[in-house]
């Protein structure tokens, strides 16, 4: 499996987004155990891993939408720990949600062209005192989300209200929306979750294209299927803590793995 | 400064509290802020006075039980008064915000009860005009108590009134199965539900608890000072401002909040002139929002 | 006939500052989604700050400076905006219902630095002698509430199409996101609170404009003018327009003024004066239930586009399967 | 044959109209039984439990208790029909003591009968005895657990039914849940649970199903069932994918 994907970080550089010794507890409980791992640039990075093992934590760590109780998170080198999520999205990180958040009455196109970074317009008085600035950015962002709209094959509904999407149709709307914002690393949290077997192709070949246009993946993901034939490396977490991480393959034959996913791995 | 103010300040503090408590029980278990309690107050104290007005015209002029200014017929009324302010709010409850509950946003209750605020003062105009009246226009003679404080027999009642609902309110709230439900309803909804609570009944409790309280409070502003339509909008602001300052949710918390407003209130009587003392709620409500918006004895919600 | 165009002119004029009233609040709540109970007091806040700019020296009171009618409004739109973005920056991290609240103690404290601070404001007397746009044509009636007609129109045209341009904009897209979904137009990297100060600053600046307007239109104002019921017509008139759109703004604010003025025309046919004030309560209670009728029966208004989530058993399925043919 | 208690046939339900979670499932717990439900993250166990606690809505399909339809019952009507349910989060209420918890679930006994049976579950339960007066946010996760068990029991429910009661324990604690619920079925309770630690829940188990995305796949012995092949293959997903089932409202973007 591993040889039909290529390679696009050399193993010598800098990772786009890493952890170090990352902790975060909820009261009593510690959600996340003092993970650390790296992101290569290029390469798509699975995270697996039974429920309750910290992923979806781990996640909200590195986008910033919780601070960790103590260690660091570096993205593209640079520490951002407490930096704000609106923030680390102008760094290059994009997200995407286990349940898609598209703004249901807002049109796809509208929904793509919101996700755009520094955006003149959405200052006040921008839209006063320069209106043909505006007006250029505005051209270009709509192109812009068309060409998106087109890469994950929603054209057709571009002008239609989010809310008439389905549930796999959202998820690339989503990914779609990531891309706007121009991201060095995108986190998608269970892109295969709640996907028929056609749109799952389909979510399976853009992200396999978006990965070969030079952008980072890191994936949450159920489905071993799809992890096997997308992910360059996985990680396995179980009880807030780094079980182990190889290939795909590699991973679903640890035997620790297997014990983790049918429990009694505490 | 005369100490007399502690007096002004606990009566005052006394109303204030006492609906402040229907506030913080309908945000805490209803989830709205609802700008109607306002007029509950002024609907129970006219419907009080329309029983008072109906019993002298049974029985001829009653004499006031001395040393007070008011004889039995009051208390019947208050008692028939409080009853027909459940009603009100019972009867709104089912028109108005049960069917708005369910659309599901919060905001759009409070819309509603702003609406209901200004029909009900309106109807109250229309009925009774907007010209103050009283229950009893007898003088009372205030009596000394020492370090120049002075107290009327009616202001003594009113404030051991106060006290035994208060008290009663409380020991509803944390010592029986009605009251437990609804301290669970107020943290839990959806587990209440597992846990066999009938959301409608509590709900009812809730409304009738908070109607019965502001049509006390609005009695005890007519004795001690006038009846008008407009006497339960004017008290929103401080209520409102009593029930964050103790905390939403909390009752002890919502009777400290009206007291230490209603001290603050009266104090600022003295001091800079009572035609200012509807802006020190205000600025208590502004310092709270700043400062601890949880309130004294609130709770961070999750 | 001169006389009923001459009406015509005074009622459009009055209905169209209500538009403009109207207009504000529905960049508050419509396209925003924040409550204002207080809006009287922002109306009053820039009513009084122009009249104190450009009446003339009074001994009686602070000021006025005399200065001209434009930079009146001007500083009545900045007073309404720093005090909308104050009341903003303090409570929008709160529970909506506190914006609510306070927005409602706003109103009380204006109320009341309008009736006691008599160096300020004059006082219950309120101030006179604003000084009027075309004041020199007070001889002929017609002509002055034509001229007065146009002036309003203008302003409130010209707030109508900044309204709209900033609906349209990148800005207005902002908004109506985080109206819709907060976290997710968060995780897209909006400062949700930073956009909600600018619009409800905005939009209490375009309610002191429309004090303004109405206090150099009647040249006298009074803390009579600005009690709740001004904050509750301008609800009703943006609930019935339905909230979210500029047009029905407008047009709910006159065809509500046109109700309560034909109402209030109607009172003062049937009923004695002395019977006049109680009708006149008859009248709010009427818009009151009328109200709370249109938030349960059809909460999005005549033009509204507020379409609210969509919920269990509701038609989510059907859009779906549709879209898919 | 042992006499059914809970007979869930063709269950589906889910949040939203046209997705359903739960897709035909059917499932039967009989009298004195731990029955467990396994299965993959997002298989929809705990969307299941929760159409049958009432919680869900139920779209098609019905619930029986004691052959008893309860398919349509209100949430709050579900213990006074004897099934008593056990959510995985928030499943105290936090500003409110031990004692007091305990107290508001006894709304449908007699008012004579709670301060014993209140009395009866400290004995079972020795450790909120010494936590009475502690409000149950204060309580370790065990304990909250152990709380949550302890008011669903004492309304005397004919099942109990757990959504996975070991999340988020540490594994001694989860050691002890699951002897707590062994315990509790002894003294004649029929169980219902959901359980991600598959090991631990077989162990306590007599039967178990494996749900895979939304309906019952496999159906089997506890104690012979962690050396069912099958079993780790539903849950590591190298299967034949199932695919063409039910999910009509997902063709959107094909069509």
């Amino acid at each position: 499996m591993g040889d039909t994907v290529k390679r696009h970080g050399a193993e010598t550089r800098e990772p786009v987004l890493a952890a170090k010794d990352v902790v975060r507890r909820f009261g009593g409980l510690v959600a996340v155990n003092n993970v650390s791992f790296d992101v290569r640039p290029g390469e798509i990075l699975g995270l697996i891993g039974p429920n309750g093992a910290g992923k979806t934590t781990m996640f909200d760590l590195l986008a910033g939408s919780i601070l960790p109780s103590s260690g660091e998170i570096y993205l593209g080198g640079v520490p951002v720990s407490g930096e704000a999520a609106h923030r680390r999205i102008g760094r290059g990180l994009g997200r995407t949600f286990q349940i898609p958040r598209p703004l249901p009455n807002l049109t796809l196109i509208e929904n793509v062209m919101l996700a755009a970074q520094g955006q003149t317009g959405e200052g006040l008085l921008a839209n006063f005192l320069t209106p043909w600035r505006v007006a250029a950015e505005e051209k270009a962002a709509a192109k812009k989300a068309a060409e998106l709209l087109e890469l994950v094959s929603l054209t057709r509904l571009a002008h239609e209200p989010a809310r008439v999407l389905s549930g796999g149709q959202r998820k690339l709307l989503e990914l779609a929306r990531v891309m706007m914002a121009d991201p060095v690393i995108i986190l998608l949290d269970e892109p295969a979750a709640g996907v028929n077997a056609t749109l799952l192709e389909v979510i399976i070949e853009r992200i396999r294209d978006i990965n070969e246009s030079g952008i980072t993946f890191l994936l949450i993901e159920h489905n071993i299927d799809m992890v096997t034939r997308l992910c360059h490396r996985v990680l396995v977490m179980a009880n807030g803590e780094l079980l182990c991480e190889g290939t795909a393959d590699e991973v679903a034959r640890d035997p620790r793995v297997i014990e983790a996913y049918l429990g009694g791995a505490a | 400064m005369s100490l007399q103010f502690i007096i002004d300040g606990l009566l005052t503090g006394s109303m204030i509290g006492l609906g402040a408590i229907g506030v913080t029980l309908t945000y805490s278990i209803l989830r709205f802020s609802n700008f109607a309690h306002g007029d509950f107050m002024a609907w129970g104290t006219y419907a009080t006075l329309a029983v008072v007005g109906t019993i002298s015209a049974m029985f001829g002029k009653v004499a006031p039980i001395t040393p007070f200014s008011f004889g039995w017929p009051l208390i019947v009324a208050l008692v028939v008064g409080v009853g027909l302010t459940a009603l009100l709010a019972l009867l709104l409850d089912k028109v108005l915000f049960s069917r708005l509950r369910k659309q599901e946003q919060a905001i759009i209750v409070v819309m509603g009860s702003f609406g209901a605020s200004m029909a009900l003062r309106s109807l109250l105009e229309f009925i009774f005009t907007s010209r103050p009246t009283y229950f009893s226009r007898a003088i009372q003679i205030a009596m000394p108590v020492g370090f120049g404080i002075r107290i009327t027999p009616d202001q003594i009642a009113l404030l051991l009134l106060t006290a035994v609902l208060v008290l009663g309110v409380h020991l509803l709230t944390t010592r029986t199965q009605t009251g437990r439900s609804m301290q669970a309803m107020s943290q839990n909804p959806a587990l209440a539900r597992i846990a066999g609570i009938d959301v409608a009944s509590v709900v009812r409790v809730t409304w009738v608890i908070g109607a019965a309280l502001a049509c006390v409070a609005g009695v005890m502003i007519g004795v001690l000072v006038q009846i008008r339509p407009l006497m339960g909008f004017d008290m929103l602001l401080p209520m409102f401002a009593a029930a964050i300052l103790g905390g939403i949710g909390s009752i002890p918390g919502a009777v400290l909040g009206g007291l230490i407003i209603g001290l603050a209130e009266a104090g600022a009587v003295q001091l800079i002139g009572a035609e200012w003392r509807a802006a020190v709620s205000f600025i208590i409500l502004m310092a709270v929002l700043i400062v601890r918006p949880i309130g004294l004895f609130g709770v961070r919600e999750r | 006939m001169i006389d009923l165009v001459g009406y015509g002119a005074f009622f459009l004029t009055t209905a169209l500052i209500f538009s403009l009233v109207t207009l504000g609040l529905n960049l508050q709540w419509g396209l925003t989604g924040l409550f204002n109970v207080g809006l009287a007091g922002f109306v009053a806040i820039g009513a009084y700050t122009s009249a104190l700019l450009t009446t003339p020296d009074d001994p009686a009171r602070l000021g006025g400076f005399g200065l001209p009618i434009l930079i009146g409004w001007l500083g009545a739109m900045f007073a309404g905006g720093v005090a909308a973005a104050l009341t903003g920056i303090a409570t929008l991290r709160l529970r909506s219902d506190y914006l609510a609240i306070t927005t409602f103690g706003v109103a009380v404290v204006v109320q009341l630095v309008a009736l006691n601070a008599q160096k300020l404001t004059g006082g219950p007397f309120g101030i006179g002698f604003i000084p009027r746009p075309f004041g020199d044509l007070a001889e002929t009636p017609l002509l002055f509430n034509l001229s007065n007609l146009a002036i309003v129109s203008a302003v409130t045209l010209a707030a109508y199409l900044a309204l709209e341009h900033l609906t349209r904009s990148p800005w207005g897209r902002v908004l109506k996101a985080l109206r819709e979904d907060e976290r997710a137009a968060i995780s897209l990297g909006k400062s949700a609170r930073f956009y909600r100060v600018q619009a409800f600053a905005v939009g209490g600046a375009i309610m002191a404009l429309a004090g303004a307007l109405q206090a150099h239109f009647t040249g006298f104002i009074a803390p009579d003018n600005y009690l709740s019921i001004l904050t509750f017509q301008v609800w009703v008139m943006l609930i019935v327009g339905g909230s979210g759109s500029n047009a029905g703004a407008v047009a709910g604010s006159v065809l509500v003024w046109a109700i309560w003025a034909g109402s209030g025309a109607l009172t003062s046919v049937l009923f004695t004066p002395e019977q006049q004030a109680r009708a006149a309560s008859l009248q709010i209670v009427a818009i009151g239930v009328m109200l709370c009728v249109i938030l349960l029966v059809r909460p999005k208004g005549m033009f509204g586009e507020r379409p609210r989530r969509a919920r269990f058993g509701k038609r989510t399925k059907a859009t779906a399967s549709e879209s898919g043919s | 044959m042992s006499e059914t208690v809970l007979d869930v046939g063709d269950l589906e339900a889910g949040y939203e109209p046209g997705v359903p979670i739960v897709r035909g499932a059917s499932i039967t717990v009989n009298k004195g039984e731990i029955v467990v439900v396994l299965g993959p993250n997002g298989a929809g166990k705990s969307s299941l439990i929760k159409a049958i606690a009432g919680l869900v809505p139920i779209s098609r399909g019905k619930v029986l208790l004691d052959g008893k339809d309860i398919t349509a019952a209100p949430a709050h009507t579900m213990v006074r029909l004897g099934l008593a349910f056990v959510p995985q989060t928030e499943n105290v209420f936090p500003r409110m003591s031990v004692e007091d918890n305990l107290k508001v679930a006894c709304g449908i006994l007699e008012r004579r009968q709670s301060p014993a049976r209140i009395e009866e579950m400290y004995a079972a339960f020795p450790d909120l005895l010494r936590q009475r007066r502690t409000p149950a946010g204060n309580l370790s996760g065990g304990q909250r657990q152990m709380l949550a068990i302890a008011r669903a029991l004492i309304v005397h429910p004919k099942v109990l039914v757990l959504d996975e009661p070991s999340a988020g324990l540490s594994p001694k604690f989860v050691s002890m849940v699951f002897e707590m619920l062994s315990a509790i079925r002894k003294s004649g309770v029929t169980i219902l649970l959901v359980e991600q630690n598959a090991k631990a829940a077989l162990a306590i188990g007599d039967r178990a199903y494996v749900l895979v995305e939304g309906k019952e796949r496999h159906e089997g012995v506890a104690s012979t069932l962690w050396d069912d092949p099958v079993v780790a293959e539903l849950y590591l997903g190298q299967r034949p994918l199932h695919r063409d089932s039910a999910r009509r409202t997902e063709t959107g973007g094909a069509a």
